[in-house]
This record gives C-alpha cells, structure tokens and sequence, in this order.
C-alpha cells in the first residue's frame, strides 16, 4: 500500500479531492478500485455537557506524516491491494467542521470498511496531534492515549475494531 | 554539543515555550534533554511518567543518545483523529 | 432516524454536498455529529477480466426511494441516534465514477460505521435498482439478490455484516 | 379494469416495453397481470422464478390484488450498490 495523501493540514478537509485523488491511484492496483469507505472526525457542539466555542489541534507535523505513512503500512501488511490516505487538520475548527478524513480504497467494500477502520483507529493510538478544547466557560487540553507505535497489544485492538 | 527541544500541546504550556535550544554532554541521552528541561521547567514533570519522545521526527525511547543538532520531542498523550 | 437525503440521482454525486448536508442535521440530536463515514462504491475498469466501457444503471425511482426510506427506518431500530444518507445515481457511468453514495452521521465512530455498513449492504440487496455493464467485447445485465425487504435472513446478514 | 405494467432492466428487454397498459377482470392478482405479460411477451417466462413484484411503489406478493389504475411493476434480481 502506498498513500494517495498523508498530509497535515491548514484549511478545509475535501471529502470530494480525497477520493478522486485515491481513486485515481487504486484503479492501477489489482481488480482496480470498486469501493472507497471514508471517514470524518466532525466537530461536535457539546461535550461532556459542555458548550463547544471551537477546538484547536496541534501536531508533530514531521513526525505526524510519519506515522501516518507507518499507518499506511502496517495497513498494507493486512490488507496489500487497498490504498489509503490520511488527511488531518490543525489550527482552530469550528463546530461542525472536519477535523479527520481517512479514505481507504480497496476493489470491494469489505475490505475498505476494514481499512478505513483500522486507519483511524491507529491515527487516534499513535498520531502526535492534540486537541484542546475551548468551552464557553472554560478550556482544556484533551490526552488519551500515551503513543508508543511499537504496542502490539494497541495493533491488535485496532485489528479488532476493523472487524477483520 | 547541542539539540533542540520541542515540547507540544500542555507540555509547551508548563513549558513555557515551543523550541528550546539545550547544551548536553557527549553521550547524553534523551533521558538527559528531559533532566535539563525540567529543570528549567519543572512544571514538565506533572508528565514525566506520562510522555514519548521523538529524535528527528522518528518516535525514540528515553535511552536513545543524541547527537549535536537533533530535534528532540516531547509529547504528551496524544488526542488526534477525532 | 430520519433521512437527510435519499435520493436517485442524475448527476455526478458529492462526498461533500451530502456529508454537508448530514453534518446539518445530525448535530440536533443526542450528543450531537461526531463522526460520519461513507461508502462510495465506484466503477472499476475491469469486471471477471473484461475491460469496462461504461455502465449504465436503471432503477425504479419512487419505488428505490421508499426502500432507501425502509433501510432508514430498520437502521433507526439499531441505532436510534444516527441519520442515514443514500444517493443513487442512475444513467450512464464512466470507469471511476461514484454509482452509490451512503454516509451515516452519529456522535462516536463505532456506530458511524456500523450504520453505513449495514445500509450499503441491505442497499444491494433490496433496493430496485440494476446494472447494466458495457464491455469492450459485450455487454450483460447483473442479477443478484431477488429483493425482498421482508426476508429475515438477508437482514441479519446485514447487520452481522455491520459488525454489531 | 385497467393497471399499468412496468417492466425494468432485464426484464424491460424481455417484454419489448417499458410499460404496458393491461385489461385485467375484477378481482385479478398480480400472478394475473403476470400471466397476461407472458401471454404477451413469452420470453419473460425466463425470469418467472426470480421476478420479485411492486404495486404503486411497495413491494407486494403475486397473491395480492390489484386495483383499476394501479401501477405493477416487475422486478429481476437487483444489482444496485456497487
């Protein structure tokens, strides 16, 4: 698996230019591209209870696009015909708009819903991005997982989510 | 010889800043970067047992050595993709 | 559950205008639009070997949207918090084109995928729509499932397809 | 009474039309409006094992009954979704 797009970015995510791009390069590969599943981290208005002003992501860009790409192949290890990419924005969001998008192209749907799963489950174990979160009375870094790319037990979790 | 530290999200916050450039010994590891820093910063600890590293933009453990002109990273834990 | 769109369509489809579109109206309710996957499903230049001209889809239209409107429905008894888009387009489609279009909008990913799994699958086996594929060499209408919405079996299928 | 036939894809090819007027008596099935189509056009019988029926737009049984004005539409195995 090579990647279509494993970028971080400043400005609105496209689904629309994501898929055309994977599209384009899965239809070179194997039975060709039947099937793209994407996924999109959106924003929400409230959390735990609180009213969302706006979020702001920041990230290890250099070693964010790495990791994308290790992403990329671990997923290749599984999945060799299906083509990915991982799109991940920074700076500040607004409600409502998006902060992921991981498209993941394969020649039949089963496998891109596999793909699509995995990838963003990984991106949330190991991607070097931070969130922090502006209430309206208040705010707050968000910290979940300690990223360690080299856990298996947190691979294998992600294998499981995809429901492979 | 020198490296330059980068400290990301709460971790620059009780750090006081983004990039910092730090003077270490020969034979130092990244173990030491996080010494001096805490010392300098010693808000930073609140996350000693809860941060990774990256040398030059590739993940790192603590015993990792560096060398002069390395980026070293500090990240607390992570909350992308959502 | 309710239907931000259901639709056949005559036109190129967007990932944007229909994510957009669900984003709008899923983040009313519960804890409001976290996540949307979709599924696209694509033309792929070969079929069993055969290179592809072009496809052309029929449907029966109103009946297609009363089946996308029962697919809602039966995602609305699984999952009472997510919406569901599905837009078919119908007519003429070239190799790389988008032919189904599902996106399913909830809080948390986990049920995002869930429900634009199942609706793609119960979409292909009950809704009145066929595919009329237009080879170098020939041409051939696809037949699959014998759609009927009332068979117990094909929606387990679905679900158990959607990993719940 | 009078219902309207319609036939798609497959089918649509078989029967010649993609609608069809049809006289059918009082208290005439879907099976009925079939069996008339077949009459008509008798290379739809290749599909008579997996047609599945619509009448206005809902799926029906070739048991139900059909109504003066009533749209019957005859469906071959589907191949939508992908």
């Amino acid at each position: 698996m090579s990647a279509a797009g494993l970028a971080i970015v400043y400005a609105p995510l496209s689904c629309d230019l994501v898929v055309a791009a994977l599209e384009r390069q899965a239809r070179q590969v194997g039975e060709g591209c039947g099937a793209i599943c994407t996924f999109a981290g959106i924003v929400r208005g409230t959390h735990t209870g609180r009213a969302v002003r706006f979020l702001e992501y920041e990230a290890h860009e250099r070693l964010a696009v790495n990791v994308f790409q290790l992403i990329a192949t671990e997923a290749a290890e599984h999945w060799p015909l299906s083509r990915l990419a991982i799109h991940h924005r920074v700076g500040r969001l607004l409600v409502g708009e998006t902060s992921v998008l991981v498209a993941a192209a394969a020649a039949h749907r089963a496998e891109s819903f596999q793909v699509c799963r995995y990838a963003i489950e990984r991106v949330k174990q190991v991607a070097p991005i931070w969130k922090h979160e502006f209430f309206q009375d208040g705010e707050r870094w968000v910290e979940g997982a300690l990223a360690d790319p080299a856990n298996p037990l947190a691979r294998q979790e992600a294998l499981q989510r995809a429901c492979t | 010889m020198h490296v330059t530290v980068q400290c990301f999200a709460r971790l620059r916050e009780l750090a006081g800043a983004r990039e910092w450039v730090c003077e270490v010994p020969a034979g130092a590891t990244v173990a030491d970067v996080w010494a001096q820093l805490a010392g300098r910063a010693p808000a930073v600890s609140a996350l000693a047992s809860a941060v990774s590293c990256a040398v030059n933009a590739e993940f790192a453990s603590m015993s990792a050595p560096v060398h002069d002109g390395d980026e070293v990273a500090f990240l607390p834990p992570v909350s992308g993709g959502a």
